[in-house]
């Protein structure tokens, strides 16, 4: 890729970018959130139509102006944005097999006994335990990240893109995915690794190039730097530690669950104290984001008590948690964290209206403020705060799922894989957040997979496997090795 | 719907008098008006009167549901059927499918090739004594020389029918001039017109309309608000129809509508029901039969002591309402034995 | 590890054993309360008259949703690549407008009436389509205008009035071409209940046994993402609308055979019926997509009822009360489950 | 990072100016396309006839259009929380039914006749919003079945007849009641253009400066995502179904204070026209929202296009062509922009 520039309404998104990716080997692309990474994948995967520059495969130049050219060329690509690239409404099996049905032969009726073997088979491949049959509606992140990896390798595939893959994936499952890409490369696959997990790319890929601000800043190969270097590239500075210093101060209890049952949890015993950050680690599917759900009131049909503060509360509704002081950050960031089609502005002051508002009517000028002081601490990268979610990176939609909640003073803060998809940066800038939160008194319940952020963070853990908690430990007297033990059923 | 004879009455044919009471179904292709809810309860009294089972139907406008029911009576156990508007040209087949079942059929306001389906009685409003009595009051009114506004609308027999007796009234005086015309048959057909005929009085300062001819007496309604909300007396209404509301308007000291030609829905109703059950009985019906049409004034309404409605109508327009058409001495055997 | 998945899936089916039964209840219902409410029906209103269940009333009712079926099946098509064609309702008057005028009017035969009828809705499909697809006008408001314009067209061309054998025409003689007595067989039985089942049945093939309708679904289902995996989105859309108001134009000339005139906006009661039809229709059989087999369900759900109540002799205007309340209650049966998540 | 924020917004600036041209256009095209067009049309109109412009004739124009504005502000609330009412124009009919009922028939006066009729509404709401919000039936389906109903309900409340004045009871007597003088009031000038633009001017207000219709607006963005911000979410959506089944009951009122009578069905044919003008405002000044100024502009555009039509004599049946097209033609102008990813 030579020389590309693209630009959005209020946005130089890409400034000639030169990128180039060999046969056979797996390239990296890294850069903090919204530097241009999906960006310019999109246009090698024919999804933008309107950059500028000139696009070279094996030296000649190529025309991809749509998504079709591309497929012409076997550049296939995983969006990272998976619900953009999915239709809900159809099987599993119809979805990965789903280019086989567009470019597939003239045949004009479906064979569904093949279709269904195909994309079994093709699940198999990858280790997926699905249904081919399943609707994609059903569905929960990390299967339909699969599902769109079968979908990927199941066409000739020359050049696979994987945006941001193992952001929903387990260890397993990361695992298995690395052992799939391993044997795309065995085949003369180039393919094109977009993480923020830096491990990761260090694992598995060749070359690794670094994006800041819509320009390319560097290729190397992994073998001749360091993930330091990397950072520092990437953000144009040296990073400092990566977890902030905390100060365990443990007050009284803010949050006490007993016998909590709901759809896929069961009797979870759980308390926070005021300026505690509690883990809540396990696998993937182990049933926290439903203990957070069901802590919120999402659920209709749990039992159990919650007291917040030592007095009994029951939530019928996510609105009476809120009401009582209680509030999570989902994990599903684009369907239940933020609002896509409104402004950043919007999204950002909508659990705080009532105190922006004066007998119901909002006032502009405050809400103005305050939105513009949260997009300044969160350095969010936005044109203006008038600008759609919709159009901002991915990290930065994130930041703003959070950043709606720092604006409401609420007792205790859930939060369900609060870095998912977030540039190292900004995941300290989070952890930041996060450890203010804990200093000033609140109540937090930190939720992910990610051993490390959970040893950086808490002060204490739960560890679930299947919907219960299988071992309470303090952070400080136990080790990852215990709490895998745990989280995968022992005891 | 009540009825059902227990014992025989004298004197009474034996056919609408038995231990079943007669069962009478009446379709009515269009509905949602005031002209359909008087035309079926009139039907409907007059057939309980005489100790019929009565049900009523309207397709709301809506052809194949119109033939979906005349259908469906056929397959049920009904002796007799009332047709009211069936326009459209199956309608022949569907009552050739009703008479030769053996059932009796009168049509009402119906398609003219009925005439070749033997037995059934074609019954319609003198639509051309109805455009007659109202233009011939226009022409009268202004000495032959008028520009008029017209508001018809198309596609239905009757208005057909007026709208020949327009045309020749209008050759016929060349005085009369059509300046403009406007007509939509809707849900709304009132409002519609008023706001139309708002917009049409901008066009015509006055003394540039004298008058309008409503063929309807939906347009009248709304041609008469419009007139009374732009406050203009200079342009007279003559209209068709009537209604309680009509006469509502009509009453109004500031109305502009002064006349309207019309026939007591409800007497239609009546009288339908009457041939049918002569029919059922196995007496003689005539092949067709248009009922009688009246002219009433806003001066006359003016005239009465207290507000008139379309039952004291009667106290003022003679022989509104009332008709001793196809009434034998054994309906009103029957109707004293069901009024007990 | 690869351990502790499986033992993960294992308690997973455990658990939707323990939860099976109001599961099970809740998705019987959702997949067959449209079916059940039917089947009462059915029953109620044979114990209230055995004439019901009669074959004469049973193809009566048949008769009576064929035209609707035909529509809500052109709907249904728009629907699946999540559009909504709201001029079927005038499609289908002037399609019925078009083919009588050709007999009546310019005495053509039966093949030219057709191809101009159809000729306009391919005129329409593709008027709708261009507004839709190239001006990018949402779905709802360039049909919505086009019904407008088509109304006024039908009206323009008929001159507001019915078309009839031997009409009087404008310069005062007769039309004296006659209706195709093989067009006349297209609205009587047992035609009129073939043309409705062959349509239906075409209909749900495309729909899920050829390629063509799989990708309409994925159009429906994220236009986004088709565009992306290179279905041809546009050309998708414009086949649907074409092939909806191909329909709505069939749906126009049967009714214009069944009552052998055309009448003025004949086609627009259609609409509401039509669009009851096809959203009742999504949830046959669960199968949350709209399918032209459920819409057939759908239409037959209101034309027992409406056979129904005219038979109970309930009052009309109190029809609608019933008419909308059975529908609620279908409606909820289906839609009723317990929420999850 | 400072630094580079502010080179970053230095580019976006650079960017802005050299594609300005083009954007500006479409941007201008997207907020103005349907104020352009109602300024071609007057002074189209106003060139063909100079009365036109008449300040008389103004004032028809926005009498013409109140009842369906007041009624398309109600569709506009229930559009805001994604939702969709159709049971408006039958919600119009009924309460128009209330209202003379209780002056003629009942003999009560006007305080007890406009609380009749705003009950019946909020039952009526209430009733759609259980269908929607508990029984989880879509908006649409929901709101059809309650249109059925309620036309049903209206029906046999009136027996299919109008009411007015003086009318003959089923028993044979006359009813005796007679409309309050103040209530002939609602439906003249300036009374009836008075109301219409307070309830414009307070449903935008409480749209776009109270956090309750920002609530709204978000829930139509994203109910899942507002529920988990703490929106009382099914409370926001009850109070949009009540608003719009109270606004679609005052359009009722003034319909009848307007014509005096109840007709019935009389509301039924709103529902199309405030659909219309509730979709061409989502676009008016760009807002991409249901609001309620917007669709008062709609209303303004259907308006003036009727009232221009009626005096250019244009005979009525090309109208609806003229309406639609020039619907379209509003409409392409406001969405055809360069299709940008
Ligand atoms: N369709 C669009 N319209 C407007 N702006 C866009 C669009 N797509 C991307 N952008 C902007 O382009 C910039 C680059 O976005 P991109 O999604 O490529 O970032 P990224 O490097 O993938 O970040 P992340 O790590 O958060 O996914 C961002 O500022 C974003 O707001
Ligand atoms: N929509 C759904 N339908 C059916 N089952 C679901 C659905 N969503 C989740 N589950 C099941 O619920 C359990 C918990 O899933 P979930 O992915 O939320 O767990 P988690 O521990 O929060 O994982 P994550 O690390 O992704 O946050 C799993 O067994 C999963 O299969
Ligand atoms: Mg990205
Ligand atoms: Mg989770």
């Amino acid at each position: 890729m030579k020389k590309i520039s693209i630009a959005f309404p209020g946005v130089q998104a890409l400034n000639g970018v030169d990128f180039r990716a060999e046969t056979g080997r797996v390239h990296a692309l890294i850069g903090a959130n919204g530097a241009g990474k999906s960006t310019l994948m999109k246009i090698l995967s024919g999804a933008y139509g309107h950059y500028e520059g000139n696009l070279l495969l094996n030296g000649e130049q190529v025309e991809i102006r749509q998504p079709a050219d591309a497929k012409k060329h076997g550049i296939q690509m995983v969006y990272q944005e998976v619900d953009t690239a999915l239709i809900p409404n159809l099987s599993v099996g119809e979805n990965i097999m789903m280019d086989q049905l567009v470019n597939g032969a003239d045949k004009q009726w479906i064979e569904w006994k093949r279709l269904w073997s195909e994309a079994e088979a093709l699940l198999k491949k990858l280790n997926i335990p699905l249904s081919p049959k399943k609707p994609v509606s059903d569905l929960t992140l990390a299967e339909k990240q699969m599902v769109l990896i079968a979908r990927a390798i199941s066409n000739d595939c020359r050049f696979l893109i994987l945006d941001e893959p193992t952001a929903p994936l387990s260890q397993t499952e990361t695992d298995e995915l690395f052992r799939v890409v391993r044997d795309l490369k065995q085949q003369h696959v180039s393919i094109i690794f977009i993480s923020h997990r830096l491990p990761e790319l260090f694992a598995i890929c060749d070359d690794i190039t670094v994006m800041r601000n819509g320009e390319l800043v560097g290729k190397k190969q992994i073998a001749e730097t360091t993930q330091n270097d990397v950072i520092e590239m990437m953000l144009g500075r040296k990073m400092d530690e990566q977890f902030p210093a905390r100060k365990h101060q443990k007050g009284d209890v803010l949050l006490r669950v007993s016998g909590l049952t709901a759809r896929d949890v069961h009797g979870v015993d759980l308390t926070v104290h005021a300026g505690e950050v509690v883990g809540l680690t396990g696998l993937v599917g182990a049933g926290k984001s439903e203990i957070n759900k069901a802590l919120f009131g999402e659920d209709q049909h749990t039992s159990g008590t919650v007291e917040i503060n030592g007095q009994p509360v029951s939530f019928r509704s996510p609105h009476d948690a809120v009401k009582k002081g209680l509030v999570l950050v989902p994990e599903e960031r684009r369907r239940e964290g933020v609002f896509v089609s409104e402004s950043v502005l919007a999204n950002l002051t909508v659990t705080t209206l009532g105190a922006l508002a004066k007998r119901s009517f909002i006032s502009f000028r405050k809400e103005k403020e305050t939105a513009a002081a949260m997009i300044e601490r969160l350095d969010v990268r936005t044109p203006s705060a008038q600008t759609k979610v919709r159009y901002l990176s991915g990290g930065n939609q994130q930041k703003i799922a959070i950043g709606k909640w720092l604006l409401a003073e609420a007792d205790v803060y859930l939060f369900d894989e609060p870095t998912k998809g977030v540039d190292v940066g900004a995941k300290r800038e989070i952890f930041d957040l996060i450890a203010e939160l804990a200093a000033r008194g609140k109540g937090v319940l930190y939720t992910s997979s990610e051993m490390p952020e959970i040893f950086g963070m808490t002060d204490r853990m739960y560890v679930v496997y299947d919907g219960r908690i299988a071992a309470e430990k303090e952070t400080a007297h136990t080790t990852e090795e215990e709490v895998m033990y745990y989280s995968t059923g022992g005891n | 719907s009540t009825g059902g004879s227990s014992a025989p009455v004298e004197n009474v044919p034996e056919k609408v008098n038995g231990e079943d009471p007669v069962k009478i179904k009446v379709i009515r292709k269009i509905g949602g008006d005031d002209h359909t809810a008087q035309f079926l309860a009139g039907a409907q009294k007059e057939g309980e009167s005489l100790g019929f089972e009565v049900d009523t139907f309207t397709a709301n406008g809506d052809s194949a549901k119109f033939h979906d029911a005349i259908n469906q009576g056929l397959t049920q156990d009904y002796d007799g059927f009332i047709i009211s508007h069936g326009d459209d040209a199956a309608t022949v087949t569907e009552v050739q499918k009703l008479v030769d079942a053996g059932k009796s059929v009168v049509t009402f306001d119906s398609n003219e090739e009925l005439k070749s389906v033997e037995g059934v009685t074609l019954t319609s409003q003198d639509d051309e004594a109805l455009a007659t009595l109202a233009l011939d009051q226009l022409i009268e009114d202004t000495n032959g020389e008028a520009d008029i506004a017209y508001l018809w609308v198309d596609g239905f027999p009757p208005m057909v029918r007026r709208n020949a007796v327009y045309e020749q009234k209008l050759s016929e005086n060349p005085g009369i001039q059509e300046v403009d015309r406007f007509g939509v048959a809707a849900a709304d057909t009132t409002v519609q017109t008023q706001n139309a005929v708002q917009a049409m009085l901008k066009k015509y300062p006055e003394g540039e309309l004298d008058a309008i001819f409503a063929t309807w007496d939906a347009f009248a309604i709304g041609a008469a608000r419009a007139l009374q909300e732009a406050g203009r007396d200079d342009v007279k209404i003559y209209g068709i129809d009537v209604s309680n509301a009509d006469l509502q308007e009509i009453q109004d000291p500031e109305s502009p509508w002064q006349y309207t030609a019309a026939v007591d829905p409800s007497l239609i109703g009546a009288i339908d029901m009457r041939i049918l059950a002569k029919k059922i009985a196995g007496e003689e019906t005539p092949q067709e039969y248009a009922l009688e049409a009246s002219l009433i004034s806003k001066e006359d309404l003016q005239k009465a002591d207290g507000a008139v409605n379309m039952e004291s109508l009667s106290d003022v327009v003679e022989g509104w309402g009332q008709s001793d058409e196809f009434t034998e001495e054994w309906m009103t055997t029957l109707k004293e034995h069901h009024a007990k | 590890m690869q351990q502790k998945k499986k033992s993960c899936t294992t308690q997973q089916e455990e658990t939707s054993v323990s939860q099976k039964k109001p599961f099970q209840l809740f998705d019987f219902f959702y997949k067959y309360g449209t079916i059940l409410t039917i089947i009462v029906l059915i029953a109620v209103f044979t114990a209230l008259n055995p004439a019901f269940i009669s074959s004469d009333n049973l193809l009566n009712i048949l008769r009576s949703i064929s035209i609707v079926t035909i529509i809500a099946v052109g709907v249904t098509v728009s629907l699946a690549v999540n559009g909504f064609d709201l001029s079927v309702g005038s499609s289908a008057s002037l399609a019925s407008a078009i083919v009588i005028s050709m007999f009546v009017w310019f005495s053509q035969n039966l093949a030219v009436a057709l191809l101009a009828a159809f000729l306009g809705a391919i005129v329409i499909g593709l008027l709708n389509s261009i507004m839709i697809v190239k001006l990018k006008i949402p779905d709802m408001l360039a049909t919505l205008a086009m019904m407008f314009i088509i109304q006024g067209v039908a009206l323009t061309y008929t001159k507001g009035a019915t078309i009839s054998e031997n009409m009087v025409m404008a310069d005062g003689s007769y039309a004296e071409g006659t209706i195709s007595p093989l067009f006349a067989k297209f609205g009587q039985l047992p035609w009129i209940i073939v043309i409705m089942l062959a349509v239906v049945l075409i209909a749900q093939g495309f729909l899920s046994l050829t390629k063509h309708g799989r990708f309409m679904y994925m159009i429906g289902g994220n236009q986004e993402a088709a565009r992306l995996s290179g279905i041809p989105v546009n050309r998708y859309k414009v086949a649907a609308y074409l092939l909806s108001a191909l329909l709505a134009a069939l749906g126009g000339i049967v009714l214009a055979s069944r009552v052998m005139t055309a009448e003025i906006n004949a086609g627009g009661p259609y609409l509401m019926d039509a669009v009851a039809a096809a959203f009742i229709g999504l949830s046959v059989l669960g199968a949350g997509k709209p399918n032209a087999l459920g819409t057939f369900v759908g239409a037959v759900l209101i034309g027992i009822l409406q056979n129904g109540l005219v038979m109970m002799s309930v009052p009309y205007y109190a029809m609608d009360i019933v008419k909308g309340s059975v529908l609620a209650f279908a409606l909820a049966l289906t839609y009723y489950k317990q929420t999850h998540s």
